[in-house]
């Protein structure tokens, strides 16, 4: 089983306009950089992008805002974003916000076979508008359905040609459940290794889940709140 | 009046040993610095970490380990990193036992009112539904009053809500209350600050039994 | 009449490169011993484990390490391990391309029952009903009649359901056939048996086209 | 924070007469021996074990329904067990069938707070009597509630004073979901480590959801099955 495709542009094909697409990440770590510059030079347009954030105005998804190839975004949390901002006050850009929890939560449903379960997030908010409440255990739960993609883009630190990932750190985050909910899912990884190197007692993503893979270069995983001590 | 510092500090007098606890963005994330001795808690990060230590040393940073703050972190012996399913699994499962986070607005009902304001640009609730949604115990870290003087402890929330019926405990420049079934119940006044000050600057129903006690920081 | 072996000989021709393949226990277990040339599948078991490969050498056995038939087995480059719940994710969530299961009864309508005999000790269903209702492409192994020499394919099951309208393909001893809206279609019947010997051995209904190709092991 | 206690009768402390248990494990693999062995030395009585198989006559939860220790079990399949099935036909045991997958779901769920979500398992069949039907995509599904319990108990190749587990092969199988959906969850490992000694990216279940962890002792593996091939 060899799921590598030769490059970016490879592994994107078949994105068209108008689709719905995943891209994993959480602010800009651990997004499938590679994958956002190949659908910058294919110029798709008028896609639905569910992401937990919208990227910064010059880098992550706010480089596909720029090109205005995003006609919807559902996430959970879209500051930090002028662009993002102007798009969405004049109407081009349509924007659903959803519980950080439920986005995860609903990303996994779609990949597992859960078209919908209850949860209690969002209750007697704006959130629960139109959505079915019913109570367990005395408290009040609304029905979230689950979320799927044409295409989800995800990145990870290592990976195979069987499509297995390894994350690192807290660039894990949404990455495994949307590689979950895609119908087909594109990984990219910092470092594509030999069948059998990686532990399989220690795979974070089994390979099933991935239809397509390819090594990255040039990441520049770049840093939005750098918050450090000094060593005295 | 209290500092934010103080109010961090405050709140991190109702820590217990064992506790998981998830702090939000501002004034929450000060608590961190003020755990007392002799007990030991675990923070949790919704972005997927538990046992997140301290910001790093300057040059250690690492892109690939930051908290929901998206402010780089570290992790300390016996932490665990994990994808956001999972993350949020823990939150809604309540296996964390004290969320601290802020607000624009608490009702006397313990509804609680940040993350949008109509008419402004609106960046999302991020997680703090499921947090409020989920967590058995939320204390609310606030300044009493908005800019313009007026009350954040209503009667009735005006702003879009984030959560009902959720909040505990409220501890804000002036005073610790608790929220109740009749309304705000005055536990602390701060130093300096007397009943009166508190009183006319609670919109809500506010219980005040007794001699009210200073808080000890 | 086809043995045992040569079902699942027949069933490994419908294998295709690149799938994920659950194979039941009995003779679906047999098909992994055929797969065609030059075409790479991976077997999942729904304990847990992906990228299956044979039995362990004597002596190498390790009681961490089995299937879903609780015999011990190895794992092969490029597998991985994982919990229950993210096993029938995988399942649930239609990534795993293929399913052969044993079957008591099939019905005209794909309609399957493998997992009670009322009277009889009812041993559970394991994951037979989470497979049956998830997979979009599901084959039957199974003898055509039951020991006592009634048809196994039924207008209607009579035994208790373990799931409806799954069942896509069944090959028999006797013969292959798709489970089509009109019923049972007669693809190819085993080496020297008749389409007459099919027929009678056919309860449901069973639509014979033409002329009926015999097997090619 | 440090979860350890002292044996495996001081783990199970609390577990009372009546009280519904969680048992990991598949088949013979990965269960909690020392937990069990303790449970018999209590012998405490009237629990409902939720477990995904029900032991061998003399292993496994085998063990407890030697000693009428149990008087309901949930399961997915209980075969391979002549005094469970001698208790079951005589009514002396109540027994409750569910599908494997539904199984782990409903103690994720448990665990994660979500109190019911829909599944097209058991559709169609008698799983599905006096559950809500609704169709999604077109495919009937069925509600299905999640499952909680007052302990569970676990079995793990490796664990720290904080809890995190590390899990061994298809050991792993039913004991983080359950881990997760247990009031009070004990952890029983085969190695106890330091703390750090595990590395963080790599912690197959984290601490948050262990009450209580040991390292237990003799464990004798048994394996229901050994099939192996000759070396020639």
């Amino acid at each position: 089983m060899n799921k590598i495709v030769a490059s970016s542009d490879k592994a994107i094909e078949g994105i068209l306009d108008g689709m719905t697409i995943m891209v994993g990440g959480f602010g800009l770590c651990g997004i499938p950089e590679n994958c956002i510059a190949a659908l910058v030079r294919k110029g798709v347009k008028g896609l639905t992008c569910i992401s937990n954030n919208a990227g910064v105005d010059d880098f992550g998804l706010g480089l596909l805002l720029q090109q205005k190839q995003i006609k919807k975004m559902i996430s959970s949390y879209v500051g930090e974003n002028e662009e993002f901002e102007r798009q969405m006050l004049s109407g081009e850009l349509e924007v659903d916000l959803i519980p950080q929890g439920s986005l995860a939560e609903r990303c996994r449903a779609g990949g597992a076979g859960i078209p919908a379960f209850f949860t209690p997030a969002g209750y007697g908010t704006e959130i629960a508008e139109g959505k079915e409440v019913r109570a367990y255990n005395g408290k009040p739960h609304i029905l979230e359905k689950a979320l799927t993609a044409d295409f989800a883009l995800v990145k990870a630190w290592k990976g195979d040609p069987y499509g297995n990932l390894v994350f690192k750190g807290t660039a894990r985050n949404f990455n495994p459940v949307m590689a979950m909910a895609g119908k087909i899912t594109v990984a990219e990884v910092e470092e594509l290794v030999e069948p059998g190197e990686l532990d399989p007692n220690f795979i974070h993503l089994p390979g099933v889940f991935v239809q397509r893979i390819y090594q990255g270069s040039h990441y520049e995983k770049r840093i939005e709140q750098r918050t450090v001590r000094s060593k005295n | 009046m209290l500092k934010r510092e103080e109010i961090a500090q405050r709140i991190a007098q109702e820590l217990r040993d064992g506790w998981y606890v998830n702090l939000g963005i501002g004034i929450p994330t000060l608590v961190a610095n003020y755990i007392p001795e002799g007990i030991s808690v675990e923070f949790q990060s919704e972005n997927g970490i538990l046992g997140m230590g301290p910001f790093p040393y300057e040059g250690t940073e690492d892109a690939d380990l930051i908290n929901a703050g998206k402010q780089t972190v570290t992790i300390r012996d016996g932490g665990s990193i994990f994808d956001s399913s999972l993350s949020f699994a823990m939150i809604r499962g309540q296996h964390v036992q004290l969320t601290v986070l802020g607000a624009m607005e608490v009702s006397e009902k313990g509804d609680i009112a940040n993350w949008k304001i109509p008419g402004r640009m609106v960046k999302g609730m991020g997680g703090a539904m499921d947090l409020v949604a989920s967590a058995d115990n939320i204390i609310v870290a606030m300044s009493h009053t908005n800019k313009r003087g007026e009350s954040k402890l209503l009667k009735e929330c005006t702003l879009p809500l984030t959560g009902v019926a959720c909040v505990k405990k409220i501890v804000t420049n002036l005073a610790v209350l608790d929220v109740t079934d009749e309304g705000f119940k005055l536990l602390e006044r701060a130093p300096g600050v007397s009943v009166e000050t508190i009183i006319q600057s609670t919109e809500g129903k506010l219980i005040v039994d007794g001699e009210i006690p200073e808080m000890q920081i």
